[in-house]
């Protein structure tokens, strides 16, 4: 009877869980500022507050606009609940890695046209670096997850993170070079530091900020909501296609419990790590972040050709 | 049957030789003059070949040939000449050594490739048709060689004798409607092209094919 | 980059002992109540945005003074947004020249309600040394309704965070009158 | 009825539906209304006889065969129509029936300004070329096909010639349609010099007897020849230029399935005719691939020229079809049957899928251009609001052809990916490379078209009109709006139903004489597609079924979290400053920065123009105009290079035209020589 909990808790996990995730990161980029900084609940409290707040919406904007935040927000749910983050016997047949990688092209999509819709200047450039980022990150991210498709010998990932629970022996060096290039990948999808500063008041440097800009009110919460579960999903893909050690092989509460201790302790071992990598590099020039892109793909290239 | 052969040889040396003097003669006269030589031999050619089956109309046609070729023909070249007195026009491409060299090498020519060829025609015997053949490749080289329009007419002309020299000497029978088919046919052509030469004549001031490089451009 | 960390970690946050600098009430309990109040009447989330309406520049740095190591308004719930269409409350500043003008209004359009706008300093109040210049308006009050005022030439960021204190304690009050 | 339709009558009949359609056309061409009814009913009508008869084919998988001899020598009107051809019969019939319902109410512009009569005679020649083309197993019945259907289509390129361009472009069209049917008559030369027979059956057994050498040289003919029709990248450069020129609905069935004619002959010949190809030939038709796909996406991002835009895009798309195509020939020559099987699937369905959503992307921008009558993006803007349909289906458009996922863009690119990662899993390091750096340029392919058509759809539809054309834009009528909207939905329906659609084509890839052996897998059950034993598995439903529960679930959230709080409609937030529509991002200002990314592949040319008042002192500018061009290479690296060589060879030939009468009789004389000299030995 109780078989629909570990579905739920997958269901439920990266929605509940990503604003904690946010509100970490910068708990821990303002401890490196030496201040206190905001506590990591904060985001709950964003976001509460945005859901409860009236709404202006610009006359120029069409119902692309307005549908928008919803599709965004509901791809990242979507895509939340095929993760392999708990268990590896939830699998939903959505699970294969293609599949998640077009997902996040359709919220990307859908993320430019909002912010080219209003007509206003910060919108459009802010669509146009968003897709030329994302169009690069694309090569990197697809052959970094084709590796571990090629350990694993299929593309499903939850077959992948039960597959790397005990790591083939000659599958290291490319799992750890597909790691590398899987993190570019993934700073550059949750517009994080090297590629876009999130907390930036300057228009002109802003890549994710500048389409959400016209948003208030609920879209707004759910736009940042997305941006969130977006930075979560990356994270635990990251931490449980990689090291998806306490991952649970039976439904067992036990074993779940394991599981979503380990998960959470992974995450905010990676959250710290993203934290740091943001409080000691500067962000990079637009026309350097190309070059960084193809580096991810060129390392993941190297994985594979070294895969027997 | 000796005899007429030796006399078809005569005949057919009668054909061949004026072709290669047109080649050398400096004067039109003399050329025009060749050429009624060459014909009148061709039409006795003509007559001795369809000597069994003899019908009035193959006499009417063989008559209207002899009259075309060898008296209307040559009036009209000669009112030609007299008309533009162009007695000497007998400028050529190649001065005469390296032209007689060149028919020598298209006589050894036609001997070595066409010899076998021939053996199947079985009506007369083989060398005849050669000489004419050889008499064909000839008169082509008049109408390269010769500079003066006239020339080169009598080269096409005189290429129509050989031809027809072969085509008898090849053993094909004549019937009159042929006859009077080629006949007509050259008589229009032979006013045609003296309209033609005369019109050229006035245009261009002189019959050399060579002036009339400024077509082109 | 490992000696970057180590001196941040280092280094104690306090190099001046805040009792001893005279007339500096200790601002960490302004800043719990401003916790509690936002709490309370914000969700726990206040979206400041700070417009500049031709200022000279002296209240943004107190403002951006708030944002720093030291006063960390951050863990108070307080947070500057870049649109104002992400802000609850507006503090402005400057004497509004002839040019800002338009732009001021169109940003008090472009806020959601419910919306607060702070006039902050002398000259946003009144025109401050700048009174009765042609190129300026004299106050944001005379360009955008505005609800509140903070004195001071600039005020420092301590009266800042007492003004907003008793900003929220009126704005608790208002609440109450008319539930 | 089902007997009679695939009977050998029907395919009679199809055609004189055409002729009669095109005649009559020419002969109502006072009237327009009348030409326009009876023209495109024809088509109409044509169009849906035929698709019923293939559906009938590749229902019942059995192939007809029908020949009707000519007393001509060699020329045998033979129609060979199995599951592969019945196939590309149903694609044709399919867009040509939602092209001709479109152009009921498309033509209506051209009334007056054209002559209505001739275009209908010109369509209906050019589809009844197309189905010829598809139906003919005689080499020579298919060469006179090939060029009705370059003919006639040529013809409706240079329809609309007060435009000087579109005739320019005609001429282009003419000469490289051509330069490829030379290259394809070689290629049916040098078979029908070995096999002895004009007969597709005839050299299909004959063509084990060709030495390899010639094999080789029969494949670089077909390559270039049906290459140039395919439009792949070094001989793609007449259609940016001609498919544009032609009226809307025309063009959608030029770049939606004229250019599919290539492929379809791609497979005839690599797969039917030529036996056991070496493993060279499809490493390099997939390097062929991965560069037309990425070069064309590039070209399409740089250009703001609506319909020379999607062109770009068709180039782009047939690369992908040619990552297919090579993949599954490179299985074919190692004998993996079932790989190759994968991967001629992934091919014919990205074909069927391009055809569907090129043709809806054309006839979109057809009825946007009919509005604005202009084809430069940055003069559209704010069209959504004035044309909401046309705006809806142009999206799903954009949506299917970046491959996102609940439409049936995203299940070929899927399953062409499939087939690429196998083949990186199963060679040896070099083919292993050219197969994962194909799978690069197919990842990249993807991303960058959807930026491509966020900047297209973007900068067409959104927010406010850029021109005063665009302003007065009004809603295109009904039967563009059908046409339209019958594509979209089948963007959705195939793109769900892709597992029952796979097991189809698995049946028509199967009936190709390479593959024959194989036995027919169907990959999908109940609409799951399981690719090589498990690697991968992906259920469409089941994608959009997660994709629509999620969107519900997001709803009822916001509804409880925020269910009161009301929406005011504000200027939008630009900094204050008054807002005009210059400052809207235009197409060039979009794609400006991925081109500067790629500038030395496409080297961006830059040239700005200053007016000055005072024209002496240069003070006062008066203007200041910036060209933003992009070099094009192949004129200058490929092209001109050939055209001077060819006209240094062609002075050289001049010379013997001396002007000599003597010259010209010595030729003929020397030829006489020379053919004695022949004959004689």
């Amino acid at each position: 009877m109780y078989s629909f909990i570990p579905w739920l808790l997958q269901l439920l996990f990266i929605p509940a869980f990503a604003p904690l995730c946010i509100g970490l990161t910068r708990k821990i980029k303002a401890k490196f500022q030496n201040r206190q900084g905001a506590s990591i609940w904060q985001p709950y409290l964003d976001l509460w507050k945005l859901f409860h707040k009236d709404e202006i919406i610009s006359e120029d904007a069409s119902w692309v606009f307005r549908f928008a935040p919803y599709l965004v927000f509901g791809v990242t749910l979507a895509i939340g609940a095929s993760l392999p983050l708990l268990s590896t016997l939830t699998r939903l047949p959505t699970g294969d890695f293609l599949g998640i990688v077009y997902l996040i092209a359709l919220g990307t999509f859908f993320l430019a046209l909002s912010g080219v819709d209003t007509g206003g200047g910060f919108g459009g450039f802010g669509g146009s670096r968003e897709m030329l980022v994302s169009s690069l990150t694309e090569g990197g991210l697809i052959l970094s997850l084709f590796t571990l498709a090629l350990i694993a010998k299929s593309t499903n990932l939850f077959s992948i993170s039960a597959v790397m629970l005990a790591v083939p022996s000659f599958a290291i060096i490319p799992a750890v070079l597909a790691f590398i290039s899987f993190c570019i990948s993934m700073l550059a999808e949750s517009s994080r530091y090297p590629f876009d500063n999130p907390a930036t008041h300057l228009e002109l440097t802003m890549i994710h900020e500048a389409m959400i800009l016209e948003y208030s009110g609920k879209r707004l919460a759910l736009m940042e909501w997305a941006a969130a579960n977006k930075y979560l999903i990356f994270i635990s893909l990251a931490v449980n296609l990689f090291y998806p050690a306490g991952l649970a092989t039976t439904l067992g509460l036990g074993s779940l419990l394991i599981a979503f201790g380990a998960l959470t302790i992974k995450v905010a071992v990676l959250c710290a790590g993203v934290a740091t990598l943001e409080s000691s590099i500067a962000k990079l020039r637009i026309f350097r972040l190309p070059d960084l892109l193809f580096t991810s793909f060129i390392i993941s290239l190297i994985a594979i050709s070294i895969i027997a | 049957m000796g005899s007429t052969s030796q006399f078809l040889f005569i005949l057919e040396a009668l054909v061949f030789l004026p072709i290669v003097l047109i080649h050398l003669t400096k004067k039109n006269t003399n050329a025009v003059w060749l050429y009624l030589i060459q014909s009148a031999a061709v039409s006795s050619l003509l007559l001795i070949s369809s000597f069994d089956k003899i019908s009035f109309l193959l006499l009417v046609s063989l008559g209207s040939t002899i009259l075309v070729k060898i008296f209307v023909a040559p009036w009209f070249f000669f009112r030609l000449i007299k008309r533009h007195h162009l007695k000497f026009s007998a400028s050529t491409q190649l001065n005469t050594p390296i032209t007689l060299f060149v028919i020598a090498a298209i006589l050894y020519l036609n001997q070595t490739v066409l010899s076998g060829a021939f053996a199947t025609f079985s009506s007369s015997d083989p060398n005849l048709l050669l000489i004419s053949s050889a008499g064909i490749f000839i008169s082509l080289f008049i109408l390269i060689n010769r500079r003066g329009v006239l020339s080169q007419m009598l080269g096409i002309l005189s290429l129509e004798n050989c031809i027809v020299t072969f085509a008898i000497f090849a053993g094909l029978e004549q019937n009159p409607g042929l006859q009077f088919g080629i006949i007509f046919d050259i008589l229009i052509w032979i006013i045609i092209a003296n309209v033609f030469a005369s019109m050229i004549y006035n245009h261009f001031g002189s019959l050399d094919v060579t002036e009339m490089k400024k077509l082109t451009e | 980059m490992s000696n970057l960390f180590s001196k941040i970690f280092s280094v104690p946050k306090v190099l001046v002992d805040v009792e001893s600098s005279a007339g500096q009430g200790n601002f960490n309990e302004v800043g719990e109540k401003i916790t509690s109040q936002v709490k309370k009447l914000f969700n726990g989330s206040l979206a400041i945005r700070s417009v500049t309406a031709g200022s000279t520049n002296a209240c943004e740095q107190e403002l951006v003074a708030l944002g720093n190591a030291y006063y960390d308004v951050e863990r108070f719930g307080v947070h500057f947004v870049a649109s104002p269409r992400h802000a609850d409350m507006h503090i402005v500043s400057g004497p509004v020249s002839r040019n800002m003008r338009e732009a001021l209004v169109r940003t008090y359009e472009a806020t959601p309600t419910p919306k607060i706008i702070v006039a902050l300093g002398d000259d946003a109040i009144d025109g401050g040394i700048f009174k009765g210049s042609y190129a300026t308006l004299d106050g944001v009050d005379k360009v955008i309704p505005v609800n509140y005022q903070i004195p001071g030439d600039p005020p420092s960021p301590q009266k800042i965070l007492e003004a907003l204190l008793a900003i929220l304690n009126d704005l608790q009050l208002k609440n109450k009158t008319s539930k | 009825m089902l007997s009679f339709l695939n009977s050998s009558g029907v395919i009679l009949i199809i055609l004189s539906l055409f002729s009669i359609g095109a005649v009559g056309a020419l002969i109502l061409q006072k009237n327009n209304n009348l030409a326009n009814w009876w023209g495109n009913g024809f088509a109409i009508i044509g169009s849906l006889v035929s698709g019923l008869f293939a559906a009938n084919i590749l229902a019942s998988s059995q192939t007809l065969a029908y020949k009707i001899s000519t007393s001509f020598p060699g020329l045998g009107l033979s129609f060979n129509i199995d599951r592969l051809s019945a196939f590309f019969i149903l694609i044709i019939s399919l867009i040509t029936f939602v092209c001709s319902v479109y152009a009921l109410g498309y033509v209506k512009h051209y009334y007056r300004k054209y002559n209505i009569g001739t275009l209908g005679f010109f369509y209906n020649t050019f589809i009844a070329g197309l189905l010829l083309v598809v139906m003919a197993s005689n080499a020579l019945f298919f060469l006179i096909a090939w060029e009705i259907m370059s003919l006639t289509s040529y013809f409706l390129v240079v329809y609309e010639n007060i435009n000087e361009q579109n005739v320019k472009a005609g001429t282009l069209y003419f000469i490289m349609t051509h330069v490829g049917t030379a290259f394809i008559i070689l290629a049916f030369f040098l078979l029908y010099n070995t096999t002895g027979s004009l007969e597709f059956e005839a050299m299909k057994n004959g063509a084990s007897a060709l030495s390899p050498l010639l094999k080789n040289i029969i494949f670089v003919c077909a390559l270039i020849g049906f290459g140039t029709k395919a439009g792949i990248i070094p001989l793609h450069i007449w259609l940016p230029s001609a498919h544009p020129a032609a009226p809307s609905h025309v063009s959608a069935i030029m770049s939606g399935v004229m250019i599919k004619t290539g492929i379809y002959m791609f497979i005839r010949m690599f797969f039917d005719i030529l036996p056991n190809a070496p493993l060279w030939w499809g490493i390099c038709i997939l390097i062929v691939g991965s560069v037309s796909s990425l070069l064309g996406v590039l070209y399409a991002l740089a250009e703001h020229d609506l319909k020379k835009l999607l062109a770009y895009h068709s180039i782009e798309n047939i690369g992908i079809i040619l990552l297919g195509l090579g993949s599954s020939l490179v299985f074919l020559s190692a004998g993996l049957k079932t790989f190759a099987m994968i991967g001629l699937i992934a091919a014919l369905f990205h074909t069927l899928n391009h055809a569907i959503f090129k043709a809806l992307l054309f006839l979109g921008a057809g009825s946007i251009i009919s509005q604005t009558h202009t084809r430069n993006i940055e003069e559209y803007g704010g069209l959504i609001k004035l044309m909401p349909a046309t705006a809806l289906f142009f999206l799903v458009g954009s949506m299917a052809i970046s491959a996102l996922p609940p439409l049936n863009g995203f299940f070929s690119e899927w399953l062409t990916f499939q087939s690429l990662f196998s083949g990186a899993t199963s060679f040896g390091t070099l083919t292993k490379l050219v197969f994962v750096l194909s799978a690069g340029a197919l990842a990249f392919t993807g991303g960058l078209a959807a930026a491509c058509f966020v900047k297209a759809f973007g900068v067409t539809f959104l927010a406010r009109p850029r021109s005063d054309e665009a302003k007065h834009a009004k809603e295109s009528d009904l039967s563009l709006q059908i046409g339209m909207g019958v594509l979209a939905a089948l963007t959705l329906v195939i793109g769900v139903s892709a597992g029952n659609v796979s097991n189809m084509l698995s049946g028509v890839a199967g009936s190709v004489h390479g593959l024959a052996g194989s036995e027919i897998i169907n990959i999908a059950n109940s609409n799951t597609v399981h690719v090589n034993n498990e690697f991968a598995v992906l259920s469409m439903p089941a994608l959009l079924a997660i994709l629509l529960a999620a969107l519900l679930i997001t709803y009822i959230l916001v509804k409880i979290l925020s269910g009161k709080q009301k929406i005011t409609v504000g200027r939008t937030w630009d900094c204050g400053t008054d807002l005009t529509p210059r400052m809207e991002i235009t197409a060039t200002g979009f794609s400006r920065s991925i081109i500067t990314v790629f500038k030395n592949v496409l080297k961006p040319t830059r040239q700005n123009e200053i007016e000055y008042d005072d024209a002496n002192l240069r003070y006062f500018p008066k203007s200041n105009s910036i060209h933003l061009e992009l070099h094009d290479v192949y004129q200058s690296f490929f092209y001109k290079p050939l055209k001077n060589l060819l006209i240094k060879i062609s002075d050289q030939m001049r010379k013997i035209q001396s002007g000599n009468m003597n010259a010209y009789i010595l030729y003929i004389f020397i030829a006489l020589m020379g053919l004695l000299l022949i004959v004689a030995k």
